[in-house]
């Protein structure tokens, strides 16, 4: 008896150790082939914490999905009828004190990376970042560049130099999103909503509304660009003034 | 004490009118209408000048009419009416209320027996699941392919906010109303709840609350997405003003159950009934009850605002006025936040109890599992802003409200430990609350996990607002409160009908069910991550392979409760007679006859432990 | 478990008449009572966070004094600056004000006025057991909240508003003070329907004698419910006007 | 109950509810308005070109909501909310103007974007913007999410401050139209929205972008590429 509970745990430790790694591959794989292509620091930060989060996930979720693998296997009662008692367990200080110890650690763990991540993205590094005026509205962004005469419908950013986005609605709230950089803020009306990130690299992404905004919402979007410094300020000139 | 209390007298009184006692849910609906009409009546005459702008008075006072009218013709102000006027029910009256002798008709009625009330919160909660269904599926069957076909964006927009909110109100009640009310009392050894009335008054409420909700359908909806933000919601049509009275009487609906549950856990169990001896069920439901007291009122406030904005020309949520939709997200995550864990614990705690029955071992380490309880509400209240990371609402809080939002995983976590435990080295009875129970581990595993990324303030500012977000609540929402309430229905259900639920169709719909929740939240979860956004009517094509998963999950879902559906009619019907304890359990529910009497024991019982020691005695009971 | 052979007082079937002792009830009901006052109030809490939100952000320059006015858009600002540059077509700004504090305090003192009353008769009828005297002092008790309620609509009636018209249609109204004392004296007005109410109840109760001296219970439920809204009203009013007072 | 039966029971819940769902969903859908459709008529002197009108009325007396203005006559509206264009064809577009208007509440809507050559006519008058101020409504036309942007185009429609040359339509009266006219060319076949975006909906908060904005079918509607 005492044997074969022993052997019964041993394959339940394997099950354990196979479902994390099963877990550990799907956390390396799945976020980058499922994500949107990072375009900025934000988005890179973003992506490692997803990938970080989902080992540090993977031993938990793994270990209960085996003790529930492990009770369907060797604790189900087979016979007919009413199942005779079990064993009168009712605590075990031990087990208790180690799952809520461990779980504490992992919460901490997180907390402490979150907590960083934060300060990394709030913090400025420039000093004279780009500053672009987000205006939403329904259903349509459209994004000015102060000190020129520039109002546009697309956004177009220089590579490496933070941007500093002052978001602003006129009706109501919307979502000013950035896909591929990993930021988003509201849109609020009558109040100004300041956001920073560095683009730092070149190509088309996307900028969405997340915030239900009404009828079109779901068509509210925007196309940016990630453009080297001399094409921005070439795209700069290139734009017609406007009242 | 010398002096006879008010309530001993019994004095010989006249029995309530004659009219008092042909009151039903038909004269409610009449009494509704015919009051509705007379606030249209009036809200015209008042307030219409031909304009669009001042509709809104007229609808409000339309629907407070039709609430009056139903309270008045279900008979809810009877009692009060006659409180003013001195002539107290006698017990002849209150035992005609208990639906005494009255057969089938009591359950048509403001009949004050927790049974009945229990029998109509299921009916209940299976209404309103049914009409959020369709939603859903209108919902998914528009997001088959990209572009709009079926509904165009306006009704697609007009749908999602009525599948939130009723799936919500489903889902609040879908647990502690049935169970809280007809299995609760027994299990403390109570005859019923503390207040009677109340019960029924609560329940009525909420069918009053639901009508009104679901009637938003027929004015064209709710166009602003279920959170129903400030701003947005000015903008829209009468469907607001629906949704706005409509949890306006929520409100009252929970806050008098939430009175009348935590009252009778505290004062009326039974001799020896201590509070480490409670079942912890029982523990579930007070706990939700408080954390429902307190939250409520919040999304009260919240609506009410909404209402003086529409109709007063008041500017809470105006930005031009100087208002916010700040303050309208606040108050609604104050309620919202605290709302998730009125529906989760419920479901956990029957899990709780399921779990020890179904494993013949008693619940493990029990007062750590009350004690987990108990942090969580608690924490609950102090997590709301969690929602608004990215709303620009004082990102210095980011911080703070990440740390209490991630200490949640701790009390999460040791849900998982007392389940698991309790199972570990068992004798685990595979009956069908015991599969459904193993798919709520399952899910609720997903749910959880993924509910520490959005926690993270950088991650969210990444997986907010996108169909990540929708996935990981409906794991928790479906996949696992969802679960636990059917588990709770299969197991509950040979009390309520004595028959079983039939074996073969509720394990034929959890597996429809199951796969289905896999498929659609699981492919919804790529959808996210990918960047697809919540509540769109359309989508790039990108998105066009997960979400067409999504949707083939969906329709098994569908299948799924569809069966369940089936099982239950048929079993209720001609289902295989249970006895009164067919699960060899120990509360005190399974000790009395079934169905149980008017006032459930002849004789209180007494304890003399708690109801988790299972020996010999107990499997040949 | 076992269960033990019953005492006498717990056996019952349902024609044997009220089974629980009316002590029991009593305390049953008390709790019921708090409970409710409870949920009553984080209601008045949810509405003084709306007050104390509107009052902190004062995101468009629409509370009293102006401060900290960083407004955008069409804002309060917008125009009355419009309205004095003409660009408006036909602006009409009516005066902002404050709500008159003195009739709010006047409110407040009728509710606690009214509270002290019922105090007092609860126990004049559980000392003297005088039902009549009792059911006269509640008549009162209930009529001072009418008076409460009459001066409340008053307050209303007078909201100080902002009444901007533009392109000939009316646009706003009430600015976010006037729409946070809007919610708050709808509260006061309903608290005191109920108290109306209730003060009625009892005084026609004692009146037929189902309130007595010896039978006074629910003169205590109804006086905690009761104590609970005077103090809530002068909370309400003393964060209101200590806050109205500073400019 | 035994297999067969429960199979039976099963099979009889999924037909009998499914159907019930479908029915419920389709009467749901049903409140979905359908308008005709307004084909681009094809040149015949030139390939891939075509032209289609579209007209901007102050009220829905005249054109699609049915007698007298359907529900809401007094609500702004397009005159089509759907309207089928070719692919990779120049559209050459028409529109009438009988509305009056204001001020638009962001001057870029005053511009005229991404239309062949940046350029609208008015009234044969070729223009990049109209005066400040000036707008009635805008024809605002967007592409799908996520492919990238293949079409914006934006088109003031400017204030009609006509009131004599009364013409007559339908039930409704209204003064000469201000014509805008502007091409713009497709791409492959997709499907896009256009709305206004003057704040011209009415609503109780005052910026104009309820009502008649926030219904489809007024001021808004969707082009398709075939």
């Amino acid at each position: 008896m005492e044997t074969s509970a022993k052997k019964s745990l041993r394959s339940f430790y394997w099950t354990w150790v196979i479902l994390t790694a099963v877990g550990v591959g799907l956390s390396l794989w799945l976020p980058r082939r499922y994500m949107p292509a990072a375009m900025s620091n934000d988005a890179h930060l973003t992506m490692t914490t997803m990938i970080l989060f989902s080992i540090c996930a993977a031993p938990v979720a793994s270990g209960v999905y085996a003790g529930a693998l492990h009770v369907l296997r060797h604790h189900r009662y087979r016979g007919d009828g009413v199942p005779p008692p079990a064993p009168q367990i009712r605590e075990s200080t031990k087990l208790l004190t180690s799952w809520i110890t461990a779980s504490a650690i992992l919460t901490v763990f997180v907390l402490v990376w979150g907590l960083g991540a934060l300060a990394a993205e709030n913090g400025s590094s420039s000093s004279n970042p780009l500053v672009v005026n987000v205006t939403g509205q329904q259903w349509v962004w459209t994004f000015s560049y102060p000190g020129t005469h520039v109002v546009s419908d697309e956004l177009y950013l220089p590579e490496n130099r933070e941007v500093e986005f002052r978001v602003t609605s006129l009706d109501v709230t919307h979502g000013f999103w950035l896909v591929n950089m990993g930021v988003q803020v509201d849109a609020n009306p009558d109040v100004i909503t300041t956001i920073h990130t560095t683009p730092d690299k070149l190509g088309v992404f996307e900028v969405r509304c997340e915030q239900f905004c009404g009828l079109n919402h779901a068509f509210m979007d925007a196309v940016g660009y990630v453009v080297t410094p001399q094409k921005f300020s070439s795209w700069l000139s290139a734009q017609p003034a406007r009242a | 004490m010398t002096t006879t209390l008010e309530h001993a007298t019994t004095m010989a009184q006249p029995k309530g009118g004659g009219l008092a006692r042909h009151q039903n849910f038909a004269t409610a609906i009449v009494a509704g209408v015919v009051l509705a009409w007379v606030g249209w009546f009036l809200g015209r005459h008042l307030f219409w000048n031909g304009s669009d702008n001042w509709s809104d008075q007229v609808t409000i006072l339309t629907l407070l009419g039709w609430m009056l009218g139903f309270w008045i013709g279900i008979g809810a102000f009877n009692a009060p009416f006659q409180w003013l006027l001195g002539r107290d029910n006698t017990r002849a009256d209150n035992l005609y209320y208990a639906g005494d002798k009255q057969g089938r008709m009591r359950y048509w009625k403001f009949t004050t027996d927790h049974k009945v009330v229990g029998v109509q919160y299921i009916i209940v909660t299976m209404g309103l699941l049914a009409v959020g269904g369709i939603l859903a599926m209108a919902i998914r069957t528009e997001l088959i392919t990209p572009g709009t076909h079926f509904v165009n964006q306006q009704v697609y927009n007009s749908f999602i906010a009525i599948h939130g909110m009723v799936m919500i109100l489903a889902l609040i009640v879908a647990v502690a109303g049935p169970w809280g009310n007809f299995v609760m009392p027994i299990m403390i050894g109570a005859r019923d709840m503390a207040f009677p009335r109340l019960n029924a008054l609560s329940l009525w409420t909420l069918v009053s609350a639901a009508t009104v909700l679901v009637g938003t359908l027929a004015v064209g909806g709710l166009p602003v997405g279920w959170v129903v933000l400030g701003t947005i919601a000015n903008q829209a049509g009468p469907g607001m003003d629906f949704f706005a009275v409509a949890i306006v009487i929520f409100t009252v609906s929970t806050t008098v159950a939430s009175v009348n549950l935590i009252t009778t856990v505290i004062t009326m169990r039974t001799r020896g009934m201590t509070l480490d001896r409670l079942p912890i069920f029982v523990w579930g439901t007070i706990i939700t009850a408080a954390l429902a007291l307190y939250a409520f009122p919040f999304f009260f406030v919240a609506e009410a605002n909404q209402i003086f904005d529409r109709t007063a020309s008041t500017s809470f949520y105006v930005a031009a006025g100087g208002g916010t939709s700040w303050l309208q997200a606040n108050l609604f995550w104050l309620m919202g936040h605290p709302e998730v864990y009125v529906i989760l614990i419920p479901a956990v705690a029957a899990l709780f109890e399921i779990s020890s029955t179904m494993a013949r071992k008693p619940v493990f380490s029990y007062r750590t599992a009350v004690g987990a309880m108990v942090v969580l509400a608690g924490l609950s209240a102090v997590v709301w802003a969690h929602h608004m990371f990215t709303a620009g609402w004082a990102p210095s809080l980011s911080g703070p409200f990440m740390v209490t939002t991630e200490l949640i995983s701790i009390p999460t976590g040791i849900f998982f430990l007392v389940l698991v435990g309790t199972l570990w080295r068992g004798n685990v009875w595979m009956k069908l609350p015991t599969v459904w129970m193993f798919g709520f581990i399952f899910n609720f595993i997903v749910g959880g996990v993924t509910g520490i990324y959005l926690s993270d303030v950088p991650l969210d500012e990444q997986l907010h607002g996108t169909m990540f977000v929708t996935a990981h609540f409906h794991y928790i929402f479906v996949g696992s409160v969802l679960f636990g309430a059917i588990a709770a229905l299969a197991y509950w259900f040979p009390k309520v009908s004595g028959r079983y639920l039939n074996e073969f169709l509720g394990r034929l719909s959890f597996w429809l069910v199951f796969s289905g929740v896999q498929l659609t939240f699981g492919a919804m979860f790529l959808s996210g991550l990918k960047g697809m956004p919540r509540r769109d009517a359309s989508y790039s094509f990108a998105f066009e392979h997960t979400n067409f998963i999504s949707t083939i999950g969906a329709y098994m879902i569908m299948s799924g409760m569809l069966v369940l559906l089936g099982a239950v009619i048929t079993s209720w019907r001609s289902g295989e007679p249970s006895g009164p304890n067919p699960w060899r359990a120990n509360t005190l529910e399974w000790q009395v006859p079934t169905p149980p009497p008017l006032e459930n024991f002849d004789v209180l019982p007494v304890i003399t432990e708690d109801p988790y020691h299972f020996d010999e005695t107990t499997v040949n009971a | 478990m076992s269960i033990d052979s019953p005492s006498r007082d717990q056996t019952h079937s349902p024609g044997d008449g009220p089974h629980d002792s009316p002590e029991k009830v009593d305390g049953r009901e008390r709790l019921g009572v708090w409970l409710f006052i409870g949920a009553d109030v984080v209601t008045v809490g949810a509405l003084l966070f709306t007050y104390l939100y509107l009052r902190a952000v004062d995101t468009a320059g629409h509370w009293m004094n102006m401060w900290g006015y960083q407004g955008s858009l069409h804002t309060y600002q917008y125009w009355a600056n419009a309205a004095a540059n003409g660009t408006l077509k036909n602006p009409t700004l009516i005066h902002v004000g404050t709500v008159s504090a003195g009739l709010q305090w006047l409110v407040a003192a009728i509710t606690v006025l009214s509270a002290l009353l019922l105090w007092v008769g609860e126990k004049g009828l559980r000392a003297n057991k005088n039902a009549k005297s009792f059911s006269a002092t509640a008549v009162v008790a209930a009529l001072l909240p009418v008076v409460g309620i009459i001066f409340t609509a008053v307050l209303l009636k007078d909201l100080p508003q902002i009444f901007v018209s533009i392109n000939d249609s009316n646009t706003m109204s009430y600015t976010t003070y006037d729409s946070a004392m809007m919610a708050l004296l709808s509260s006061t007005i309903f608290h005191l329907v109920i108290l109306t109410f209730l003060g009625l109840g009892l005084s026609i109760r004692a009146a037929r004698g189902v309130v007595s001296g010896d039978r006074w219970y629910q003169v205590r439920l109804v006086r905690m419910f009761w104590v609970w809204v005077a103090l809530s009203s002068v909370v309400a009013t003393l964060i209101t006007t200590t806050i109205t007072s500073t400019h | 109950m035994d297999r067969s039966k429960s199979l039976g029971v099963a099979l009889v819940s999924v037909l009998l509810g499914g159907g019930a769902l479908a029915l419920g969903g389709f009467v749901l859908a049903s409140n979905t308005p359908h308008q005709k459709a307004l084909q681009c008529i094809e040149s015949s002197t030139h390939s891939h070109t075509c032209s289609v009108t579209l007209s901007t009325f102050p009220d829905s007396l005249e054109g699609v909501h049915g007698a007298n203005g359907g529900p809401h006559p007094d609500w702004v509206t397009y005159s089509n909310d759907n309207v089928v264009v070719p692919a990779n064809t120049t559209v050459n577009m028409t529109i009438d103007q009988y509305d009056t208007g204001g001020n638009v509440n962001n001057p870029f809507f005053d511009s005229v974007v991404g239309t062949n050559g940046g350029t609208a006519a008015v009234n044969g008058k070729v223009v990049t913007h109209v005066a400040l101020g000036d707008t009635g409504h805008t024809f605002t036309l967007r592409g799908i999410p996520g492919n990238g942007k293949t079409l914006f185009v934006s088109v003031p429609l400017p204030y009609n401050f006509g009131t004599k040359f009364p013409v007559r339509l339908g039930t409704g009266t209204y003064p000469k139209p201000v014509v805008v006219k502007f091409s713009f060319t497709t791409g492959g076949p997709a499907v896009y929205e256009f709305n206004c975006e003057f704040p011209c909906g009415g609503s109780r908060e005052g910026n104009g972008f309820g009502e008649a904005m926030q219904a489809f079918g007024y001021m808004s509607g969707t082009i398709t590429v075939k």
